[in-house]
């Protein structure tokens, strides 16, 4: 096991990136007393700046483990591990700060109806920092605390532009369906704590890998309820199509992918450790992952397909994609290598990486018409044959078409699921039918933006820097993370240490 | 734990139970968003409400990680309910209401 | 340092890039016309080589690492089908450019696509690892949806998109099989693509089993069915009419004369050699399956009132005989699907690029809107009678080469074959039926529509386009002793390898 | 003999065919004359090479190349001369020849014939490869070949209308019911009718190729197995193999039977002959030469080439159809009024008299005899199409046998030549038809005798179409050019052709005398006609009958059409009317090309293959509303297409049963998760 770093001194490298984003975010705050343009770049300049701050420190932060001392009564002083930043924090921190560096960029593309953009950079900051503490997450604390500040500035990111009914929509919703999602997973944190007497995920395994009674598979199911409902997993992925539909383009591009990958992050972490393989029945627990999985790609795909408004048809895809992860989480328990990790991880990276892309796009694109929907997007390839192009890469990697990052992903998944049992094998073959389904809803997005002839002429300005830049940067990836092959034998090496 | 009262964890699960059926039933049925904000509330409770009584009552030795938890919750709970109402607001300055069931702009 | 091979990937993509650029723009169609002519350059030298060293081994063979821990690598090479394969994709390509050489709606944007398609076609034919395969597989339907979806007819998105999702379907399965092969590879000595070395694993195939069944059984169904739907076979061909229907002229030879040989291609390149006990096995039920596409194609196509709808489905008819050559098991059977496969690339872009000849003068493609079109167009009507028949397998052209030895493996092979040949033999009548009374009521009788009188014989550039696609259909057709002596070494050491493993 | 020479006689007329149909000038004088004169060269190398043949008496195997070699089996190209072949090469190379002389007069005022030449050398040069070649693959490229140069020359006129929309033909035609369908006789119809129902019969001979090629590889046969010299082997082989649970001797026999089937489409007999008489509509120059040397030439030609393999009872199906054939086009070519239409019904009884002769099998000289009546019936059929060419180009397109008469007196020529054809063609005795029908009917006639049984009935199926022959070639010349002229005008405008075109008839007129055949029997010997007891008594006996026949049926025809009509009674009318039910049946050439049409053209070609075009892509309206409204819901889930669309709506129903999940009700998404965690505790805490 790691050794604790000093508790007395405060870990300031390891935390680095976190201290960087709070640093950033206070400042950000800070500038919201001025008023005036001058300010609100001010503002970016600022997030931007924490966020790649943040990335760097990230990259050369290290591997430690941040615990705290819990004075008992009467017995021994006990240590518990609060953050870990293992292999898994060390490869998803640096992906959330530059994804945040680059939600920060993409953020040019809003119009700032409201006038309050400063704040809409401080949220951002917050969900980037509550993200980080999931990912680096050892214990349920600093995990639901993360979550709920990823939520709380998902809540308000989602509602941003002001004025909006459907923006105000998509916020309501999105925080009463969160307020619930908090709820049962405090309510079954708060019972696996009473049945194991550990709040972190070490203890909390210790204890399970002793004998496991329904009631805390049942306990252990509801604190999952939170990471499930980042992922977008069925059942707790029926708020995603309305929120993302609603909420102002970028807002969605933070909220489709930081919370998924700090969740998918968390899950990773906390999967092999609190799932013991003498779950009662053997193999139950890679069955219900399994069955999450299946049932997610099936809605996610025939959902996808009737959908009239492009960000839908991205949220549908994202409950399958999510369901992808599990699927691939669903072959960890029992696995020897770092196999299944990796695959899980590429999938959220790809997923991130090219959702991003794709919301950024559609945000774009819909600076000219104002709406993204399926009508309103015809003869967009004709007016911005660029942005419509990169969409379609990104589409193209969602769906799986080589070489692109999520080919290589799906790839992983299938590979290290297809031998896992029959439930992640059925999985698999969803997965794989699903990709025709969902090709076919992606397709409409595609016949409407590119091969549909415009009904007018829309003038259109190019899109401004700072988006463009976070558009190729997230194309590049896609691209380079599925020509490297080699990046999945980089994960499994990293993973499995 | 087989008698109730102040000294008796089942006690304390008992309500936490019924206030945690409470919330969910009030979140499942609730047609007004206010009302559902209450039922997330009585949710939240019931879980600070679990956490310190499973601290309490921890085999052996009282913990204090349970009261550290209910804590947060707490303060989740607080922030989370400002967050929504001011969300709330934000619907009601649109649409005049907080009628879950009239505010469905987005669908499929 | 690239090879000629991976030349003929690289260089298509960097041309298609290059297209794009705006002042090289103006440039895009000589670029699609010199990566075609790269393509076909090197497709006469691998057959020049297979002149001089006839053999069943690769020529030009290639390898650039790309991953060592997936086994994948950048490897080319041909044998005689590639070799082939990629000469008619070169060949084709140049006439599908000099076909839409006047393009005007974004010619740039096009030709990028088209380029773009024929470094994937090439990819898929060069290919010796099986991963670079089936990505350039997957990847080339993106700019065949784009040239469909954007320069196609009235309905193109429609066809497009069915195009793209059923091919899509056809070959998820194909990915479970790689995974799978990557998965074993791994587990018995190191993981590797290349296909030379996944052939030899044949037995590895038949034994090592997932979920109680044995890697070869699903991987023959699941290579069957992405090629199935490529090739197309009855009943997984509908998709078909409706694209070739949409598709531009230009974009419909690219797809009777490329596309589809894909499917035959991944079948000898694949199925075959992988799964040569799967393959024995199935025999006679793909035998069955050529047989009604053969047959249904034939009978679908003599019921077709839209020109363009006729000729695909005269495609299936093809193309059947293709797969019912492959799956007879004898050398003449095999040899017969591959010269078909080369043929059927000539006579079908030649019928397109004459269907489009009439389409661009009177705007319709109903074949009873047209007649006496040999009087005003008396080049065309030869042109299209000589297509026609070549299609329909009259001696001395390309057409009866593949078709007759398809018929004599079928005769001299086992089982049920020769009597399902002898049922085969009525497409003879009915390919002569389709296409003839197409050419009548088209080109002969009295003037259709009195405004057709006026119509401009085929002009200089349709006649570079189609009259080398005939020239070659007399040459293949008078003296197929070249292609078919590079081919046969491929067909009798797949044939070998088959019936090698049933013992 | 050099062994250029059979390799020149086939490919001199490829070049004429190359260089007049690439003149840089396009001239029809100049493009007939070097063809006449290449087709003359041809022919006289064939002589040459004949003369070298018929003096060695051996078969002389030309070059051979192997044009594929599939390992267990070759596919050869190459030539074979024997005496067979020669002496039909030689009767291409000459009729061909005269026609392509005569043809220059006949379409001297035709603006497309330009054309004619090379399509009539290319089809010259096809049929040339069916006589040289080696072996049965070359034989079948060069027999589709020919099915293409027939397209082509029936085609000559292909911008015509349908007869039914054609004013000329409306104008010229007898009023009589022919049982043709006017609606499908074009130029354009007749070439693709050809074709098609050719490819029929060469649907058969591939499956004959097939079987006798699993034969000879099952038989461990290797390298070219497909030459005819090994055709005695296969007949070998098929007495020691089997093959798939055929014993090699049905496998011969079906291999036959293909071939034969291939015959049965290329010469035009019962029940694929109805593309011979559509044929028509080409040039009558063309008819001539399709009618005689090449084309329907061809089927009897192969079978006699491979008749080492036939077995006795394949030749027994060879014989019955070619007797039935006989009399069934006979009677047929007794109620026509055209005058073509009774040429091309006396060809189809004729080829099948052939048929007879070749189904009485060698031992009773019936293989010699078909042979010798193919090249017999091949002169005089040309001297009669191209006499019957004349009446028409003089006539001005007029067909009709009712408005002739009298012509002998301004084309002397042409009828004096035509009336030697008749009676040839009738068998009259001291013409070449006596001498070849003779030996056929006594072929029959020996193998009744020997096989008895059924035998007998290609024997009296030949006899009596016989019979009518000699009645209806003298009613066709009568109505022709004897008697009193029915349309003056006609007959004034008459005149014989001009030059060379004159000179052609009275040229061919010499080969339907028998003197040119029977000189030194030459023929027979060079045929090999078997000489035996039996076969002479069996002569006399023919000889008799033949006779008979000839006399009853010409005198028929003499009181029908000459004596009665100089009586003005309608003797032929009434009759006509007493035998209605026969009558009307011929004259509906006995519903055959109906049926044809109604099952094959508007059954398979129409209704069945719309069917399948309905149940592979959908209705009409499914596609129309596809391709004018793009609209996906046009549904039609029994089609193939439409079930693919079916299974997309089927997911789209589905989603639309989710949309209730998804429909934007937060109530309705948080009571879904309060009952989803509700049914999961009950599930694994309660239960």
């Amino acid at each position: 096991m790691t050794a604790f770093a000093d508790t007395a001194a405060f870990p300031f490298r390891l935390l680095l990136p976190e201290t960087i984003l709070a640093g950033g975010l206070l400042a950000t705050l800070l500038t919201s007393l001025g008023k005036g343009p001058a300010w609100r770049k001010l503002a970016a300049l600022l997030a931007a700046a924490a966020a790649i701050g943040a990335f760097v420190a990230s990259l050369d932060a290290g591997a430690g483990a941040v615990g705290t001392t819990i004075a008992g009564d009467s017995f021994v002083d006990r240590t518990v591990a609060m953050l870990r930043v293992d292999a898994i924090a060390t490869i998803v921190r640096p992906a959330i700060t530059a994804l945040l560096a680059l939600c920060v960029f993409a953020r040019s593309i809003d119009r700032d109806d409201a006038g309050d953009g400063e704040a809409w950079h401080a949220c951002t900051l917050g969900i980037g920092l509550g993200a980080l503490l999931v990912t680096s997450a050892a214990n349920t604390i600093p995990m639901w605390l993360g979550l709920e500040l990823v939520s709380l500035g998902s809540y308000a990111l989602a509602a941003w532009r002001g004025g909006d009914r459907r923006a105000a929509e998509a916020g309501m919703k999105y925080v009463l369906f969160g307020g619930a999602a908090t709820g049962l997973m405090l309510f079954g944190t708060s019972h696996l704590y009473g049945l194991t007497g550990h709040l972190d995920f070490a203890g909390i395994g210790h204890v399970l890998g002793q004998g496991a009674s329904p009631a805390t598979a049942a306990a252990l199911c509801l604190a999952a309820v939170g990471a499930a409902y980042k992922l977008t997993v069925v059942p707790f992925h029926v708020y995603a199509p309305d929120v993302y539909q609603g909420a102002p383009p970028t807002s969605v591009a933070v909220v489709a992918t930081l919370p998924k990958l700090a969740a998918g992050a968390v899950l990773l972490r906390a999967l092999p450790l609190v799932l013991p393989a003498n779950v009662a029945p053997p193999g139950s627990a890679a069955a219900g992952l399994a069955i999450v999985a299946f049932v997610s790609l099936a809605v996610g795909a025939v959902m996808a397909t009737v959908q009239r408004d492009a960000r839908r048809i991205l949220a549908f895809s994202g409950i399958g994609h999510g369901g992808t992860a599990v699927l691939a989480m669903a072959a960890m328990p029992g696995a020897t290598s770092g196999g299944a990790a990796s695959a899980t991880m590429l999938q959220l990276l790809a997923y991130a990486a090219a959702a991003f892309g794709a919301f950024v796009c559609l945000g774009i694109l819909e600076r000219d018409t104002n709406s993204t929907d399926l009508e309103a997007l015809r003869g967009a390839g004709r007016r911005r044959p660029w942005t419509t192009g990169a969409l379609c890469l990104f589409l193209a990697s969602l769906v799986g078409i080589p070489p692109l990052a999520g080919f290589l992903a799906k790839w992983a998944v299938i590979a290290t699921a297809v031998t896992a049992g029959p439930w992640p094998f059925a999985a698999v073959g969803a997965l794989l039918v699903t990709t025709a389904v969902f090709a076919f809803a992606y397709l409409r997005i595609v016949r409407a933006a590119v091969l549909t002839e415009p009904a007018h002429e829309i003038p259109c300005a190019p899109p401004p820097w700072p988006a463009t830049l976070a558009v190729v940067v997230a194309a590049l990836v896609v691209l380079g993370l599925g020509l490297w092959l080699d990046v999945l034998a980089v994960l499994t090496r990293e993973l499995a240490s | 734990m087989a008698e109730f009262g102040p000294s008796s964890l089942a006690s304390y699960l008992i309500v936490a139970g019924i206030l945690f059926a409470a919330g969910v039933l009030a979140i499942a049925t609730r047609r007004n968003a206010i009302g559902v904000l209450i039922g997330l509330e009585l949710m939240f409770n019931a879980a600070a409400l679990q956490f310190t009584a499973y601290g309490r009552f921890r085999a052996g030795a009282p913990d204090p990680q349970g009261q550290i938890a209910a804590v947060f919750v707490v303060v989740a709970a607080a922030a989370e309910a400002a967050v929504a109402l001011a969300l709330l607001f934000a619907v009601y300055r649109t649409s005049k209401d907080v009628d879950l069931e009239a505010t469905r702009e987005l669908r499929s | 340092m690239i090879g000629p091979l991976a030349a003929t990937v690289a260089a298509p993509l960097a041309l298609a890039l290059a297209a794009l650029v705006p002042p090289l723009r103006p440039l895009a169609r000589w670029f699609a016309v010199l990566g075609s002519a790269l393509t076909l350059g090197v497709g006469a030298f691998a057959f020049a080589d297979l002149a001089a060293r006839p053999g069943a081994d690769l020529r030009l063979v290639e390898s650039h690492p790309w991953s060592t821990t997936f086994g994948a690598s950048l490897a080319f090479g041909v044998d005689g089908l590639g070799a082939a394969m990629l000469t008619l994709s070169g060949l084709i390509t140049l006439v599908a450019t000099i076909a839409a050489f006047r393009e005007s709606r974004r010619p740039h944007a096009y030709h990028a696509l088209v380029l773009t398609l024929l470094a994937a076609t090439n990819a898929v034919f060069t290919a010796t690892d099986l991963l670079v395969f089936y990505v350039a597989w997957e990847a080339l339907l993106v700019p065949m949806l784009a040239l469909i979806g954007l320069w196609g007819g009235e309905q193109r998105r429609y066809a497009a998109i069915k195009f793209v999702v059923y091919t899509l379907a056809g070959s998820v399965a194909m990915l479970l099989l790689l995974i799978v092969i990557a998965n074993t590879t791994a587990a018995n000595g190191g993981a590797t693509f290349d296909l030379p070395r996944l052939a030899s694993m044949a037995p590895v195939w038949a034994s090592t089993t997932v979920l109680g069944a044995p890697i070869a059984r699903f991987g023959f169904v699941a290579v069957l069915l992405a090629c199935l739907v490529k090739l197309p076979a009855v009943p997984l061909h509908t998709w078909l009419p409706h694209a070739h229907v949409q598709a531009p002229t230009a974009v419909s030879v690219l797809l009777a004369g490329v596309l589809l040989k894909l499917g035959v291609y991944g079948l000898y390149r694949i199925a075959w050699p992988l799964f040569p006990a799967e393959a024995l096995a199935w025999s006679p039920a793909l035998g069955v399956l050529g047989l009604v596409s053969i047959l249904w194609g034939a009978f679908t196509a003599l019921g077709q009132t839209d020109l363009k709808r006729l000729v695909a489905y005269s495609s299936v008819s093809h193309m059947g005989f293709c797969l019912f050559g492959l799956a007879s098991g004898t050398v003449a059977g095999a040899l017969g699907g591959a010269v078909q496969a080369v043929t059927h690339g000539f006579s079908s872009a030649a019928l397109f690029l004459l269907v489009g000849v009439v389409y661009d003068r009177a705007h319709h493609r109903r074949v009873d809107g047209f007649g006496g079109l040999a009087g005003p167009m008396p080049r065309f009507a030869w042109l299209l009678l000589f297509a026609s028949l070549a299609s329909a397998g009259l001696p001395g052209l390309g057409g009866f080469v593949g078709e007759f030895l398809v018929f004599a493996g079928g005769f001299t092979a086992n089982g049920s074959f020769p009597a399902m040949t002898a049922a085969a033999t009525v497409s003879v009548v009915l390919a002569a039926a389709y296409l003839l009374w197409t050419v009548k009521r088209v080109a002969y009788g009295p003037l259709g529509d009195p405004q057709h009188g006026t119509f401009a014989d085929c002009d200089r550039r349709e006649r570079l386009a189609i009259v080398p696609l005939c020239a070659l259909l007399l040459v293949v057709g008078v003296w197929p002793k070249p292609l078919v002596d590079a081919l046969r070494p491929v067909c009798e050491a797949l044939l070998t390898n088959v019936h090698g493993a049933a013992r | 003999m050099p062994n250029w020479l059979p390799l020149f006689v086939w490919l001199v007329p490829l070049s004429a065919a190359l260089v007049t149909g690439r003149l840089p000038w396009r001239s029809a004088g100049a493009a007939h004359g070097i063809a006449t004169g290449m087709l003359a060269a041809t022919t006289a190398l064939a002589v040459w090479m004949t003369s070298i043949v018929l003096r060695s008496g051996g078969t002389f195997a030309g070059p051979h190349f192997d044009w594929l070699d599939l390992g267990s089996f070759s596919l050869g190209v190459g030539v074979m001369v024997d005496p067979m072949a020669a002496i039909m090469a030689v009767i291409v190379g000459l009729l061909a020849t005269l026609v392509m002389a005569f043809n220059a007069w006949y379409m001297h005022d035709e603006p497309k014939a330009a054309r004619f030449p090379w399509q009539f050398c290319f089809f010259v040069f096809a049929m040339l490869g069916v006589v040289l070649s080696d072996n049965l693959f070359l034989s079948f490229c060069c027999w589709e070949l020919v099915g293409l140069g027939s397209y082509l020359l029936i085609g000559f006129w292909f911008d015509r209308p349908a007869a039914s929309a054609d004013p000329e033909y409306q104008a010229t035609k007898n009023p009589d019911p022919r049982g043709v369908l006017e609606h499908l006789l074009s130029p354009a119809h007749a070439q693709l009718k050809a074709f098609v129902m050719n490819r029929v019969g060469d649907a058969g001979f591939l499956i004959g190729i097939g079987a006798l090629l699993s034969l000879m590889v099952t038989a461990g046969e290797h390298g070219s197995v497909l030459d005819f010299v090994r055709l005695p082997g296969a007949a070998a082989a098929a007495q020691s193999t089997t093959f798939l649970g055929l014993s090699g001797g049905q496998l011969l026999t079906l291999a036959a039977l293909g071939i034969f089937c291939g015959a049965v489409g290329k010469s035009a007999q019962f029940p694929l002959h109805t593309w011979l008489p559509d044929a028509m509509q080409g040039p009558t120059t063309a008819s001539s030469i399709i009618h005689a040397a090449t084309m329907v030439a061809a089927g009897v030609f192969l079978v006699a080439r491979c008749y080492a393999m036939f077995p006795a009872d394949a030749l027994a199906v060879v014989g019955w159809t070619g007797g039935i054939t006989c009399l069934f086009a006979a009677t047929i070519a007794c109620v026509q009024w055209d005058l073509k239409a009774v040429l091309a019904y006396s060809t189809v009884s004729q080829l099948g008299l052939m048929f007879v002769g070749l189904g009485a099998g060698d031992e009773h000289g019936g293989r010699a005899a078909g042979i010798a009546h193919l090249f017999t019936h091949a002169t005089f059929k040309c001297l009669l199409f191209l006499c019957a060419g004349a009446v028409i180009h003089a006539a001005n397109g007029l067909q009709d046998l009712h408005r002739m008469g009298g012509l002998r007196r301004t084309m002397p020529v042409t009828a004096w030549c035509s009336l030697i054809a008749v009676l040839a063609i009738a068998g009259a005795p001291a013409f070449s038809g006596f001498y070849s029908k003779d030996a056929v009917i006594a072929a029959a006639l020996a193998h009744a005798t020997a096989a008895g049984g059924a035998a007998w009935g290609p024997f009296l199926l030949a006899a009596a179409g016989s019979l009518l022959t000699s009645f209806y070639m003298l009613r066709w010349w009568i109505r022709v050019f004897a008697g009193e002229p029915r349309d003056d005008s006609l007959v004034e405008h008459a005149h014989d052709p001009a030059g060379a075109a004159k000179w052609v008839l009275i040229a061919l007129a010499p080969f339907a005398l028998s003197l040119p055949w029977t000189t030194g029997d030459w023929l027979d010997r060079a045929l090999r006609a078997p000489h035996a007891e039996h076969l002479h008594a069996a002569h006399g006996q023919a000889v008799v009958l033949a006779s008979a026949l000839l006399l009853a049926g010409a005198a028929a025809a003499l009181f029908l059409y000459w004596w009665a009509v100089r009586r003005d009674r309608d003797t032929a009318g009434a009759l006509a009317s007493r035998l209605r039910p026969l009558h009307r049946g011929a004259q509906e050439l006995w519903g055959i090309d109906r049926l044809q049409d109604l099952v094959f053209t508007r059954g398979l070609g129409r209704w069945f293959a719309g069917r399948c075009a309905r149940v592979d892509l959908g209705s009409p309206s499914r596609l129309r509303a596809l391709d004018e409204a793009g609209d996906r819901r046009a549904a039609d889930p029994l089609s193939l297409d439409g079930a693919i669309d079916g299974l997309g709506r089927f997911f789209g129903g589905l989603a639309r049963r989710g949309a209730v999940l998804h429909g934007g009700r937060t109530g309705a998404y948080l009571a879904f998760v309060a009952i989803v965690v509700g049914a999961g505790l009950w599930w694994s805490v309660l239960r």
